[in-house]
């Protein structure tokens, strides 16, 4: 079965990539199977110098998912580009560039310099990490904020750039149709919902952060929902993710209105998911009567007439 | 290429209170022989558990590996429910353990404390094995909850404390550490705090092995980080599941 | 151990409660178990006139969790009073009324009506249910609505009021602030995350509303974070619920902030959960070091001053 | 007082494709003597499955209990893997089921459909014992599909029919019964359009068992409605979990 897909920048064998911060910077789940075997690779945040994070602990498990607060740390968008991409640019695997900043300066100069390297096919603007106290979720509650953003990036960036939403607002659709107009090649969504778990001794949070980001299987009901909602009011790629573990979860967020589907933290409760998944596909899809990704998109409800927009926001 | 393992459970006995040693079954085992290192054991089908469970290697024997874990919530809690002839997937060996190369004729000093103990147990063997003079000190909180004391006798001294001075020495390991002499080396597992006083009380090489809450396991997602004590260090931190669980005691920050 | 707690108009053997909606009007769970166990009990909402609610499928099942579309259904209040009430009057245990509209006067005229009836001990004022077009989310949502709404409620109410808080919003604390303002005597928190499944044969959603609300363990951390946060900015109790099946589970709600705790989707898992749960806690709470329900909150972060605020909302 | 237990499994057998007949044995059995009734399966822990599984009960024997079901997705897949000793938690008997009181030396047509079948067989061998003569027509999608057909002729007449003609008669229950006469009353159970089809067909008095999604499976969460035909019915509606599953065929409306 033909599982290929092209998106703005993407020349994808298969629909499935790593979300980003899951997959490092490909290295250490390159020890576990050929990287070429994925459709795009997502690789962690970067910002313009590098961040240390926030002190640990800095994840907790949760009922079907977890909690992180790493704080998006990374070594800085020069050392990135002098020693991470260089092994990813070894594969045939399209690699996307996850960027953060505290300003929008930030977030420019780190776009620019990532789309200059040559290294990258695409972008990632990250306005949705709820573990940092600047530098990313104020851009992603706010739709003119967002677009601002988005339009300052674009205009350094020689690459298509995908705009990751947070989950945690209240109009999910304006921001969506904010950063389009702004010019968003495609979206990522969804990031994670902001959680917290207490330690039953102290009685004080477990994360040192307090609050985490919420991921896994307990949230893909709320990313379907999102994604099922956005790409019925826009017109650009979604890559799906949240709580990915399996090829029917794929199917799903195909015919929720995604184009691609990200697998975060599945990656850590077994480092050969994304393979496994990208295995079992042509079973599951021809299983449900589909013969290819196109296929699934075609029919998903985005592309179907009678599915009436939900109102409510 | 690493990979993952059902390997198969052939023994669990509790050793102690809400102590457990549990023997598995596999391939995987032919590839461990790092004291230190350890295994990341899913938890059940790993939808309700997403994340792994990090267990040190407490022996290793042919194709057979030994663990031994306290019950501390829902991940240990459903090891201990395992039988033999269960499977439990696993992911190994990770990480750097305590290094034994070339070390021979030392006096060797393992201090452990609590679910610590266990990585010290196959570092032992293997130190002994390479012909060097050991001596543990094993710290518990009671008597209840000491294991494995006669194992460390046969590799050489082993003295026992226990907080409560239920069993052994009344204290912690570092007021009987404070009387050995003419140690030239040593190895420490345990909590933060006793491995702290330890590297602190010591002034020889020594060895830690440190803990941390982690998401992957291998190195991927930045959550199990610690500073290097050297604030020239390019890097400036270590994860511990990749450049870890043993580190130099005077590498990284203890907090 | 001593489990008894006061709140507002109730008089708590112990702090917990089924949730609304997941209990009837308590006759099914009376075949399990004697109500005189609870703490209080929630009934499932009122409205003015008798609804239907919504074409089923209503429910779909989720990871570590459920969908649920009901759409209201219930009887209507003279129905309530008559004919559900007073069988539950016989125990000794408060009854929580949750009422529900599509407008202000349909809401104050069902919170008069069961106030006055005399047979329950205060009202819970459900602007969150996602699940219905109107009469609930859109007052959950804009905090001068919702206050607007919490002070009529009032004005006609000799019961007191507790407000039950959406946590499909992006501001909850401003929200919680508002009702506290408005009069509220306490909050209940959370009702259900906004999510969706789809049937992988059809494409379809597999609720015939489409959407649902999302409960059990996999929104826990999602309450437990808007618990503490909320429970730091009013002064008003707090009845915490999401995910709750265990004595440890309350004590996490305790110590975040909540006064009592509500159990909904567990009722469905295990029916004798709530007087399980109650065995359970002196034991749960002793082992924890604590030596009652009031220690717990004591002890609760809202009550430590080195427990700074957290900024982002 | 109704409750819970932990019903051990006596045996497992797959009967069918994806189809499979379980017995448990527990003393909630001693409380099941209504065919039509169910039972409300936890699937694990029911910490990822927070739902119970609704299932017939196919057959009742002193403190055995018979289920008959067809893997659908994630709980019939667990349940598939139990075995003999294993423990499942379940609430029960739930509902209404077929109403046989008094009915005796009547002409009783029994309809089933795929893994609505089973709750016929208890239902036929007490109608049977009770001294009423049996025809019972059986639709499966496949020859592979096919189960209890033996079962079913040793209590009476019983006609097979395949959708794709692979086993019996091709085509569907309905056009089997179209050729029936002298029936006095019928009992169904399956696919909604079937048992539309049929009560359309039938004009006999007729009951017939509905299946709905549920949620707590007791009647507490408005989940497992449906309308009633009559417009003037007080409440207009009906919880297929506690007032049902088993309707007369013209009370409530299919949909
Ligand atoms: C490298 C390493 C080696 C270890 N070796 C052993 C050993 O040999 N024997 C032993 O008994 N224990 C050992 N531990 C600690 C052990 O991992 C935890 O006790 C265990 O994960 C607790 O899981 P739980 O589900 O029972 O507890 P829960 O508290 O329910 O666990 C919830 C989450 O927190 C994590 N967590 C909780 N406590 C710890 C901790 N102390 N360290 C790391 N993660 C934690 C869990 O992994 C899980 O993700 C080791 C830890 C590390 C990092
Ligand atoms: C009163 C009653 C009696 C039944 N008796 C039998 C029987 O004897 N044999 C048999 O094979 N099946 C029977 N069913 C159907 C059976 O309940 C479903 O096939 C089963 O719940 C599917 O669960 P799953 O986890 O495998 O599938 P999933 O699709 O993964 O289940 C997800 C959720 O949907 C619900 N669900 C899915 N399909 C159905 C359905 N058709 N009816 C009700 N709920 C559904 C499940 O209960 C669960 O909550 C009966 C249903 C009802 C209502
Ligand atoms: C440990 C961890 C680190 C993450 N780091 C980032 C990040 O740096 N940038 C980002 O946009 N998203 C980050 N995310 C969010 C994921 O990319 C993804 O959106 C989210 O986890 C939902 O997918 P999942 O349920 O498959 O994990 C991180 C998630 C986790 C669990
Ligand atoms: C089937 C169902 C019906 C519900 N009906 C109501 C309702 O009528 N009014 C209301 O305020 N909340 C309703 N809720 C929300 C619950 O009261 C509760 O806030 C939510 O389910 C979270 O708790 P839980 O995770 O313990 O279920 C309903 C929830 C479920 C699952
Ligand atoms: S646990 Fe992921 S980097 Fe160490
Ligand atoms: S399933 Fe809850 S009322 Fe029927």
């Amino acid at each position: 079965m033909n599982l290929a897909i092209s998106l703005p920048g993407l020349d994808m064998k298969n629909p499935i990539l790593p979300a980003s911060g899951c997959f490092g910077f490909g290295k250490e789940y390159s020890q576990f199977y050929d990287l070429n075997q994925l459709g795009a690779i997502t690789i962690k945040a970067a910002t313009g110098n590098g961040r240390y994070g926030n002190p640990t602990p800095r994840v907790a498990e949760t009922s079907a998912g977890m909690l992180n607060a790493i704080g998006l740390q990374n070594p800085g968008v020069e050392a990135i580009v002098a020693e991470e991409l260089p092994f990813l640019s070894t594969f045939h695997t399209p690699v996307i560039a996850n960027i953060a900043g505290s300003t929008e300066e930030e977030y420019t100069h780190v776009a620019k310099v990532l789309s200059e390297s040559g290294l990258v096919s695409a972008l990632e603007l990250n306005i949705s990490c709820p573990n940092v106290k600047e530098g990313g979720i104020q851009f992603g509650t706010d739709p003119v904020l967002a677009a601002s953003l988005t339009r300052k990036v674009k205009s350094v960036s020689n690459v298509p750039v995908y705009v990751k939403l947070s989950p945690n607002t209240g109009d999910l659709k304006g921001m969506a149709k904010a950063v389009e107009a702004a010019g968003a090649d495609g979206l990522s969504m969804i990031n994670t919902l902001i959680g917290m778990k207490l330690d039953l001794q102290t009685g004080k949070p477990i994360l040192s952060n307090k609050t985490g980001g919420l991921s896994g299987p307990a949230i893909k009901p709320v990313a379907i929902r999102m994604i099922y909602e956005v790409s019925q009011v826009v017109h650009i790629p979604i890559i799906g993710m949240g709580g990915v573990t399996c090829a029917e979860d794929v199917l799903e967020y195909l015919l929720a209105g995604a184009s691609a589907v990200a697998v975060g933290t599945a990656n850590f409760t077994n480092p050969l998911v994304c393979p496994e998944i990208i295995d079992a596909l042509p079973e599951t899809l021809s299983n449900y009567g589909y013969s290819s990704i196109e296929e699934c998109i075609e029919r998903s409800h985005k592309n179907d007439p009678a599915s009436s927009l939900i109102s409510r926001s | 290429m690493l990979t993952k393992e059902d390997m198969i459970v052939v023994k669990q006995v509790r050793i102690a209170k809400d102590t457990y040693e549990l023997i598995l079954e596999g391939e995987l085992t032919l590839q461990m022989n790092e004291p230190g290192q350890f295994i990341h054991l899913q938890i059940g089908n790993g939808r309700e558990h997403v994340l792994r469970r990090p267990i040190s290697m407490a022996d290793v024997n042919g194709n057979q590996l030994t663990i031994v874990y306290r019950i501390m919530g829902a991940g240990t809690k459903w090891l201990a429910e395992r039988e033999a002839g269960d499977a439990i997937n696993v992911l190994a060996p990770l990480g750097n353990g305590f290094p034994t190369h070339a070390i021979s004729n030392t006096n060797i000093l393992l201090v452990g404390g609590g679910v610590g103990v266990p990585p010290l147990y196959y570092l032992g063997k293997k130190l002994k094995a390479q012909g060097n003079r050991l001596t543990t000190v094993l710290g518990f909180q009671t008597k209840d909850a000491v294991f494995y004391e006669q194992r460390f006798r046969e590799l050489g001294d082993c003295i026992v404390t226990t907080n409560d001075g239920s069993y052994g020495q009344t204290g912690f390991v570092t007021d009987v550490i404070s009387g050995l002499t003419e140690i030239n080396r040593y190895y420490a597992c345990g909590p933060t705090p006793m491995l702290k006083a330890v590297s602190q009380q010591i002034s020889v090489p020594g060895y830690i092995s440190l803990e941390e809450r982690m998401g992957c396991g291998v190195g991927a997602c930045f959550a199990c980080v610690c500073s290097t004590i050297d604030g020239n260090d390019k890097k400036g931190y270590r994860k511990i599941c990749q450049d870890g669980p043993v580190f130099p005691a005077n590498e990284v920050v203890l907090v």
